[in-house]
């Protein structure tokens, strides 16, 4: 297996779905000549022509409308979306169109698009290049929502995710793209949406983590072991469907549960799975859920180091589960 | 590439004028006329349904006949529609049941999208009518993007889009039309300028001469046509039809026309506007109006009117008991299609809710728009 | 006091502020001449002239967009949004712009506007005229959320999120709009955002709710109580600023807690409420932390009455606290 | 109302064309050149800050800098701008320091917006250049509305926003214009035309004649003016000033102009266009060529410019200087400014950030765009 970074997987998934699948076609603001602003399309345009690969007009409404459009007609759209912070003048398109035309014509037509965007934090964009939103994606019923935290992931997450049927948001950990390199598997690789992982066993207390996140807690189960403290971190790659059932069975097992995510804290996903755990688990539980998570302000530039969870406020959110 | 003029062809007494009558096979004709007197005659049921509190909501193309039934008649039956909800007459034309369309009013098990929308919210598939939204515009830039796939796929079909003047204000009616411009995107973009959007009126909508002239900023023809005459649209929607579909790109057509009853159900148009231009109005009915030139051409008589009407009635109204007999979707159909296959999740809620005792809720008040 | 539906109230409230500060200005589609597609609006042109009650062109990107230039200029822009299931189309202005004024120009530029919609089921308005999106706008650091319950804190709330100086998402439960009556005082009257209020107290369980699922969970606590359990319902009224306090205080007296919304369950402003218990009262609690909310799909029309959850629903949720 | 022809005033031998010459006095011409001279060089100064690792970002105006300079000085000190990135000549001329400026690249605590947006997005209160946001478009429909309050209010105020020729596929740009024709809003809307959006030319983002040619869709004039003459720019965005502040309504002014550099310090442009188009649009240089009309004038002589620009570049120098000495701005001022008082939770927030012990985590990555 070859070593490659978290974007040249992304590249990779792009090309042999394209290879194999005429259907697909990739298109957003810079993505066909100059490969993308991160270089995630990187040859594509020479390798499948410019009716398949293509730069769009300055407009996310247009991007994920004509990919709607397209989708319904039948093709297999990947568009990309350049920030997330940047999706917003599509928004409708998205919940209001592409997660509803399954449920509102009851069935008779369908969506299957791509729609992939770099998120999150610590590459010092600041305000308008670090949000990490899939918290809106998650609470809106129709939508799937990938987040990969490893290169091979992201590789096999990405090809199941344009061979779904439904809409999928692919948010892609900025941070990581070129910060992670792992092995990837040449060729088909498939990696079906809806099961999680377990990134590191552990027995004291469960740390659920997803996308750039994933990295910081694995450093932080180091440390923690140092401390005495086992931690087993818990990867769910897909948020929704969410596979449940694993983070319930860790949880159960260790008692204790933080969930680190770098979107502000309020309404975060991580809300979603201490509401899960305190519905479900609640018996099993040894200490209070704890969320590591951003702050509930907007993403700053400078201070951005203090914003974003670092190994240290991991470390004392796993700390808190042991005091109560 | 002219957008101040009107194109007319009906003249007040029946005649077309010269050298502009698309000369259509009287079987062609025929099929025109009554599938506006039925789109009309639908609406009149409808709101009827509605004002007898059998069904929950409804909302009427009153005036606008000849504009949606004129132009989607120069499609092919490949072509594919991406429509609002103003053009009853399409499903007709493409000879979708009434049972269909009187399934979705109720919501009933035979509704198609299974209840899932306010009544005239159709999807077709077997039509190419795409699912209606409510969001204002939002199909604008989906008929562009499907536009653009097809071209990719080298397909020659042609979509058609409709929208009204308040339609024109939407994010996607920028980014569509200037989408299909850049990609040259086989699409006819019908704006049915009824005057007014709600209670807001044209002049309240934009400041352009007309929603033709908003063409030229994305690099397209823009043709304006009065839209209560169906030869007219249906002749200056066939060429950008053949146009669109010869590669040469998109078109924007506006069909001049009026809202002749109130915006739906729920409102009230006598609250805002004026009876005079109501008046002026019924004047340029589009069926009447084509009907004089029918009775020109021989090929209708008055006489025969309601007899035609009473058989179209009689149709619909059999739909209507049939669909009141059947039940509501059941209780499991909730939870389908959100995704192909549920999720955990899903299927977990479904059978809680299906383990529920005791009474439902009632269903509660009445919809307000 | 008069007896006021809850519309009467927003209308009350509207007349009130417009009155008493120029800088207010009511726009929106449809809210001049016909006063609103609800009348809440009525009679406001007729008062305070076109110049400051106008209808808009058919675009919520404009007027959110023109509501934040106001408002950085100096006015007290009131938008309204006929349906809350139309915001989307302007849901980069409010959340690129509008919540981060403020933060990203450090204090120099503010956006004291208020966004009134109306939103939620219950009037079968089916798949576009129903939904609940709160969540949203409560993940959107920048932004207050209000959703009042009754007539008399539609005014008071309305009136102070007309005066604060940051930009309030004023949620308005339409289908409360006339099936609720209230006394409500006349003139000035203001309720403070950050403040909840308890709705009913008890002893047993506590039920946090808000907007239109206050008068379903009232009804039933009756139930419950006929049941023999004592139910503490608390109407947080705003959810951002959240009064934590109060609900805290509350699970930590009766040792259990059920949430009822009627937006998607999942990442719901209830996982929120759900996550904090799960934080800082676990150690108070006797039962799972129970969710009683909209489903995971989009908002049906047929089948609306078994969407929404109803009081048969709570009731289930409030037996789950009692099972552990 | 003209759209196709483009404004010139100063012709290749720098003289001003008959008739057309703005007639501004010597110090207002030495002005504008000083100002477009020291927007140079702050970018010069800008860009090699960040080639150096010292700033974390930078996005230059190269080339356009009679475009924004031109079209700013055409407004009154009481009016407001409602900015892009790419002006950084106006806050020069509004008088804002250099100080002001560099914290801001710094994002120290002598940043007006206190470190909370990367290099260039300037907020400046004092001179009515409201805070610049990454958003392509939003500040265009912001600029409508606020000219709407000044209508209402009975301000004289008028604004002026920028936006690229990227911004005009934007959702903003078409409700922002739109309203603004309603509403008659006194608002200048400047299209900066450089031909790219980062890598997408001019015809990937639209297929319209030009830019000005949208100003019809919205019952507007629309302008364009050739954008590396400062005086033609001045001229017509004066006139357009002018209009708005009778209650004439909006102007779009298109100016048609070359992003000289790559789109910013991530990008490359030498990657996606060619030498030559770079090279003939060097000809053109706007300051150059306004050397040219300076020297006819007697008003300039190039034997001066190396003190003037070391002049300038002394006074930059020392800003930085004093910017770099600077300390990030405190913890605590994270949760400032969310809200105009802190919430509970962000009390809460900010005290466990505070009570937290041990490394802070390391300034990670590099911008990438
Ligand atoms: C995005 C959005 N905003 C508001 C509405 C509410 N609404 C429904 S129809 C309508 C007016 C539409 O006017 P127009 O586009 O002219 O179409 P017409 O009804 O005249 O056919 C409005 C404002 C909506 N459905 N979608
Ligand atoms: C909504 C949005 N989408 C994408 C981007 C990323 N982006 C930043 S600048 C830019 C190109 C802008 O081109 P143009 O409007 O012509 O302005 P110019 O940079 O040429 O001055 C893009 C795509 C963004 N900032 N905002
Ligand atoms: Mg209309
Ligand atoms: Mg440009």
């Amino acid at each position: 297996m070859a070593q490659k970074t978290l974007i040249e997987a992304v590249t990779d998934a792009l090309h042999h779905e394209m290879a194999q699948d005429d259907r697909v076609v990739v298109f957003g603001e810079d993505v066909g000549r100059k490969g993308g602003v991160f270089g995630a399309t990187a040859g594509l345009q020479e390798a499948y022509g410019t009716e398949r690969c293509f730069d769009t007009p300055l407009s996310e409404c247009g991007i994920i409308g004509t990919a709607v459009g397209m989708a319904v007609y039948g093709m297999r759209p990947v568009a990309e979306i350049q920030f997330l912070d940047f999706i917003y003048p599509a928004f409708d398109q998205i919940v209001s169109e592409a997660a509803k035309m399954r449920y509102r014509s009851g069935g008779e037509y369908t969506c299957p698009l791509v729609i992939r965007s770099p998120y999150g934090g610590g590459i010092r964009g600041g305000h308008y290049h670090s949000q990490s939103s899939e918290a809106y994606f998650c609470h809106t019923p129709g939508l799937k929502v990938v987040v990969p935290s490893t290169p091979a992931d992201t590789k096999g997450l990405l090809i199941a995710s344009i061979r779904d049927e439904d809409p999928v948001m692919f948010l892609e950990p900025k941070r990581s793209y070129r910060s992670l390199k792992g092995e990837v598997p040449e060729g088909e690789h498939y990696v079906p949406l809806g099961v999680g992982r377990v990134a590191r066993e552990g027995t004291d207390v469960t740390v659920v983590a997803y996308g750039a996140m994933v990295p910081i807690v694995e450093k932080a189960a180091e440390k923690a072991a140092e401390l005495g403290k086992s931690v087993e971190i818990i990867d769910p790659r897909t948020l929704v469907p969410l596979d449940e059932e694993l983070i319930l069975e860790s949880v159960r097992k260790t008692g204790r549960c933080v969930v680190v995510y770098e979107a502000p804290k309020t309404c975060g996903f991580g809300a979603e799975i201490a509401a899960i755990v305190a519905e479900k688990a609640i018996g099993h539980l040894e200490g209070p859920v704890v969320r590591v998570a951003g702050f509930d302000t907007p993403f700053p530039y400078s201070l951005e180091h203090l914003y974003m969870p670092d190994v240290r406020r991991v470390l004392k959110g796993i700390q808190r589960t042991f005091e109560w | 590439m002219t957008t101040s003029e009107l194109l007319t062809i009906i003249e007040k007494d029946g005649r077309a004028a010269k050298g502009k009558d698309p000369n259509l096979s009287a079987d062609d004709l025929r099929r025109l006329h009554r599938t506006m007197l039925a789109a009309r005659i639908l609406d009149e049921r409808g709101l009827a349904l509605q004002r007898q509190g059998r069904i929950g909501f409804y909302l009427q193309a009153l005036g606008q006949e000849a504009s949606h039934v004129g132009s989607a008649f120069a499609m092919r039956d490949s072509d594919w529609f991406f429509p609002a909800y103003r053009q009853p007459g399409i499903p007709i034309l493409r000879g979708v049941s009434y049972d269909d369309i009187v399934c979705e009013w109720y919501g009933n098990d035979g509704d198609t999208s299974k209840g899932r929308q306010m009544p005239v919210h159709y999807s077709f598939r077997q039509a190419n009518f795409v699912s209606i939204s409510s969001p204002i515009g939002t199909q604008i830039s989906q008929a562009a993007g499907a536009g653009m796939a097809a071209r990719i796929r080298g397909d020659d079909t042609v979509f058609m889009t409709y929208f009204g003047d308040g339609g024109t204000s939407s994010n996607d009616f920028h980014s569509g039309l200037n989408f299909a411009g850049v990609f040259k995107a086989p699409v006819v973009f019908v704006c049915e300028n009824n005057h007014w959007a709600i209670s807001v009126p044209l002049k309240g909508q934009t400041a352009s001469d007309s929603m033709a002239a908003k063409a030229h900023a994305y690099g397209m023809p823009g043709v304006r046509v009065d839209g209560n005459d169906v030869l007219a649209v249906y002749r200056v929607c066939k060429e950008a039809v053949e146009r669109a579909r010869k590669g040469e790109g998109p078109t924007l057509v506006e069909t001049v026309t009026y809202r002749m009853g109130s915006h739906s159900s729920s409102d009230d148009a006598s609250r805002y506007r004026d009876a005079e231009e109501y008046e002026s109005w019924k004047q340029r009915d589009p069926i009447e109006r084509f009907e004089r030139y029918l009775e020109n051409k021989k090929l209708f008589d008055p006489a025969d009117k309601q007899a035609l009407v009473d058989g179209i009635k009689a149709e619909i109204n059999e739909a209507i008991k049939r669909a009141e007999a059947r039940p509501r979707p059941a209780l499991e159909t909730l939870f389908e299609d959100v995704f192909m296959n549920p999720t955990p999740q899903l299927r977990a809620q479904r059978d809680e809710l299906l383990a529920l005792e005791g009474p439902e809720s009632d269903d509660v008040g009445e919809f307000p728009l």
